[in-house]
């Protein structure tokens, strides 16, 4: 029958997405270190931990309002190029939200694709110029083939973590176009993309809520 | 880390906080970290800022003569869209708003988010985009070159012929016009430390630099053995110079400090760069050597040059009076 | 040891020569290390000068409305008579010269040995000790107290009465006055590294700062961990008052970098002594925050009071223009 | 008959301690960190430095001039407390011996007499107040009291040479009272003083310097 993602499951993975990104702090102040300025750790870490915050108040929200209020916080609270992005990605879902009581498989997957609109038209950027478009590109991708497909959707949400998680790996080889990466005289190949981690770690976990509602 | 902070994340608000108390003529917009001018004056409002780091950069430049308004985000962070529309909002006289933006991703879209915003409340929002640090490669493809410490001259010059009562658009091109005669080039000795991490973002060794290094403490372009002041007046003043022509011109010179280098060795720079320009007949009008745009605690320092015209001088001669600078 | 030198001799040279390139309205004197203003004015001559290492003081002083000129020394140590005697008979206009000397038994020694040798070419010369470091007990025994960041005060207020056309006497009166109602207290959080010996001359521990330690790296009275913004505001602030009673006065303040210090924390650190003062009804009149009176590339900090009356606070506000600090 | 120290003599001595200091700079400037600011080694360095190409000169003067000569020097280009204190006691030596040809046993005592009388007046010090005075007060007692006593030339200068060797050393016991070891709380007990060490080097210097005449 599927899944019915409520506000208070999304609050419920914010909550979840906090934990993991607060305990890869050092991980990936680190990978920003190497290619760029070092905070963006700090940024999102903050950001999200204002969420968790706001979790509660979040919970009594429909999806809509609960989509634009993360958008919200995280423009605000983050700040620099990931506030930004963050911020047009879940103010741009929202909109696919209204009216919406729960989210289903393929509305997820709209989310996710107007997530990907915003960003890269926000950021100006294309897959495979090492961003964080590069992990949510082929998870969004992924998505798209699995509902065309009829992939069962414990398969599809499975197959769309992995595509995220393989996407951010694949920054590693990466020439930097967009971001601070682009100062380096090798564009900073050799190294992974930090927004490209900390969202594949976002959607896998968000992939695995849903699961668990399965 | 040894820093004389509270808590990291209060760094910002408890410095602007500071800047208010200190400077009676400047208020303090809580939570929106936006630092302006008390008495608006009837005139084209020209507003910077950015991620916090680089200090007197940019609040240190709010006041008479350069800018109504600066704008601060986290450390190294742009500043979100609320708090750069506060600024816009607040300094707009109804003769419409300057952005002075360094050339970043994150500043880009933060202030061009914000520019949209405005616009639908019909106020008239111009931007000009500073990208004076000649150790990237300009490219329209990718992001391109960064803004660094050039862009308190941009401040300046906008900022003067701001006071002069001039429209907008005559704003924007005075301050495009500095801009394309500006380049900088720098250099870091020490990385810098974010009040957040507590520990460096990289490690130089014990008698290395690193050309080119942004103000974040991005990469540079090359590392190298510590050089002479001599040697390394000669790297930083060749890159600048094989990017732009300031041969049988008048300019102004800054040699900068990125935040732990002494004022005596900047001098001692200065005196080689001095020594350098006038071999090539480059004729220095003024000279500003101190901590403009620094990076937190990062030892190191900048070169930049601006080539002036007659009004480039006259604007860069009116009096200014801000924390950060003062003339006239 | 990484620094922007040609050869560890040269520094304070290659320094001044780089001021005069960078401020033409000042003039070196080779050899000598004075620098003076090159306009001689008909008033009472204020010098000052000491080891360097301390930039902008003193040479970064000199202008109007403060110093008519500074002799340097090398880093740290005394500039010998020779030097000093230079100073005063080039910027003497007849009127007599002020010499404002930090408390240090060099400079004591120097600057009097030189005014013995000028009174013998018929120069009036008087001098004033600045001893404002409440850090060291203040005896008529020893040396007693050392002259730290309060002394660029005292340079304000001598430079300003000069100006107003006073006499001698009158110039060295509000100097003293200012020295009697002037205390400084400082810490340290690293070394400093002289640049002929290339490595620090002491060590703190990773999250060790020393209290009161002196600007030329001298032991302080207490080592203890770093503490936040607030406990340090008070640990300085507290000293300061115990020493001298500000209570119900109007102070200028003065919040100094040593040198490798950012200037946001300065202003962070600043913010507290507002809170602190603000409870103990000790009105602040103006605020000076930034790099006055350095230790060579050494972070740390130091505060500084100067109660006022009505004389100091005119002199305090008339306009000066030097390269480190402009007022008006 | 005694010892006839000519002023090619002292150019040698000049030179001779000038190895003795320059070899001494990471000891004597960490006593001057410990307890100071660490620039009376490099100071009284380059003093010597200069006096040494200076020495070629300095022979072809008489006593009187190149004592002069060698306080002038002393006190421009030391600097600092020790140049004008050195600068000092050389003047005030150089008066002793005016028109003289070359200095004798009992003019030997009085120049370092003159030079600490010198020091005493300029640095408002007295002996026991940890400072260089301390090295050359004994010294000058010694040999006072080995002309005193008649003692042999050889015998005397040996006295005077570990006088102030022993003088330097007995600093380390002293409270500071003079100089920037003041300003420790414990007044720099438990370290020598540099200025004294220093002393001890010159005085011992000559005093070998003398002895090798004999
Ligand atoms: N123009 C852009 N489009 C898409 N993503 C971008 C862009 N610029 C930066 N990013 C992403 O943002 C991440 C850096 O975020 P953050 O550290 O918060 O910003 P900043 O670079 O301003 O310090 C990069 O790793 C990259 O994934
Ligand atoms: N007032 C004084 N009288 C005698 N000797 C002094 C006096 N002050 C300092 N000294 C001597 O000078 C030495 C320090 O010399 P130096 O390092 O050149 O000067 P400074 O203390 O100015 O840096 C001390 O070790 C001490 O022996
Ligand atoms: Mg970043
Ligand atoms: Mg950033
Ligand atoms: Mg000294
Ligand atoms: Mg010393």
């Amino acid at each position: 029958m599927g899944f019915h993602l409520t506000s208070k499951d999304y609050a419920n993975y914010i909550r979840k997405a906090y934990r993991l990104i607060h305990e890869k702090g050092d991980y990936i102040t680190e990978l920003d270190s190497a290619t760029g300025d070092g905070d963006h750790w700090i940024n999102i870490n903050m950001g999200f931990e204002k969420l968790v915050e706001a979790a509660n108040e979040l919970e009594e929200m429909t999806v809509f309002e609960e989509f634009k209020k993360i958008g919200t916080i995280m423009m605000s609270v983050i700040g620099g190029s990931s506030g930004v992005l963050y911020g047009s990605a879940y103010l741009a879902a929202a909109k696919t939200l209204k009216e919406k009581e729960t989210i289903q498989n393929e509305n997820l997957c709209e989310v996710l694709d107007a997530m990907l609109q915003a960003i890269m038209s926000r950021g100006n950027a294309q897959p495979g110029w090492k961003t964080m478009i590069d992990s949510l590109a082929p998870a969004v991708q992924c998505y798209k083939d699995c509902i065309l497909n009829q992939v069962d959707e414990k398969t599809c949400l499975s197959r769309v973590k992995q595509a995220a998680i393989d996407g951010a790996e694949s920054t590693k080889d990466m020439e930097a176009v967009r971001g601070r990466a682009t100062y380096q005289a090798n564009k900073g190949v050799g190294h992974l993309d930090p927004g490209a981690v900390t969202m594949s770690y976002q959607i896998a976990t968000l992939m695995d809520c849903v699961l668990e509602k399965l | 880390m040894k820093k004389i902070i509270n808590e990291p994340t209060k760094v910002v608000s408890e410095f602007l906080k500071g800047m208010e108390k200190a400077h009676p003529e400047l208020e303090y917009t809580e939570k929106l970290e936006v630092l302006s001018r008390r008495e608006k004056s009837d005139k084209v409002a020209v507003i910077s800022g950015g991620g916090a780091g680089h200090e007197p950069a940019h609040a240190g430049y709010v006041g008479m003569g350069m800018l109504d308004a600066a704008v601060t985000g986290n450390v190294f962070s742009s500043p979100s869209p609320d708090r750069i529309i506060e600024a816009i909002t607040k300094m707009n006289a109804g003769k419409g708003v300057l952005m002075i933006i360094k050339n970043y991703s994150g500043d880009i879209m933060n202030f061009g988010l914000a520019k949209d915003l405005a616009e639908l409340e019909d106020i008239q929002v111009e931007s000009v985009v500073v990208r004076d640090d000649v150790a990237v490669k300009d490219s329209t493809y990718s992001t391109g070159r960064r803004g660094i410490a050039g862009t308190v001259f941009v401040h300046k010059i906008a900022g003067a012929k701001a006071e002069t009562g001039a429209s907008l658009q005559e704003v924007k091109a005075a301050a495009e016009k500095a801009i394309e005669n500006i380049r900088s080039m720098g250099m870091a000795m020490t990385p810098c430390t974010l009040p957040a991490v507590g520990k460096p973002g990289f490690l130089l060794g014990e008698d290395e630099v690193e050309i080119g290094m942004g103000i974040h403490g991005e990469p540079g372009v090359m590392r190298t053995t510590m050089k002479t002041a001599q040697e390394t007046a000669e790297i930083l003043l060749d890159k600048i110079l094989q990017d732009y022509d300031y041969s049988n011109s008048e300019v102004a010179l800054m040699v900068n400090g990125l935040g732990a280098t002494p004022l005596m060795e900047l001098y001692i720079l200065e005196n080689e760069i001095q020594t350098l320009l006038e071999e090539k007949q480059i004729k220095v009008y003024k000279t500003f050597v101190g901590n403009y745009m620094t990076a937190l605690d990062m030892s190191g320092c900048s070169v930049t040059l601006m080539k002036l015209d007659e009004e480039l001088k006259k604007l860069l001669d009116a009096p200014c009076n801000t924390p950060g600078l003062k003339i006239g």
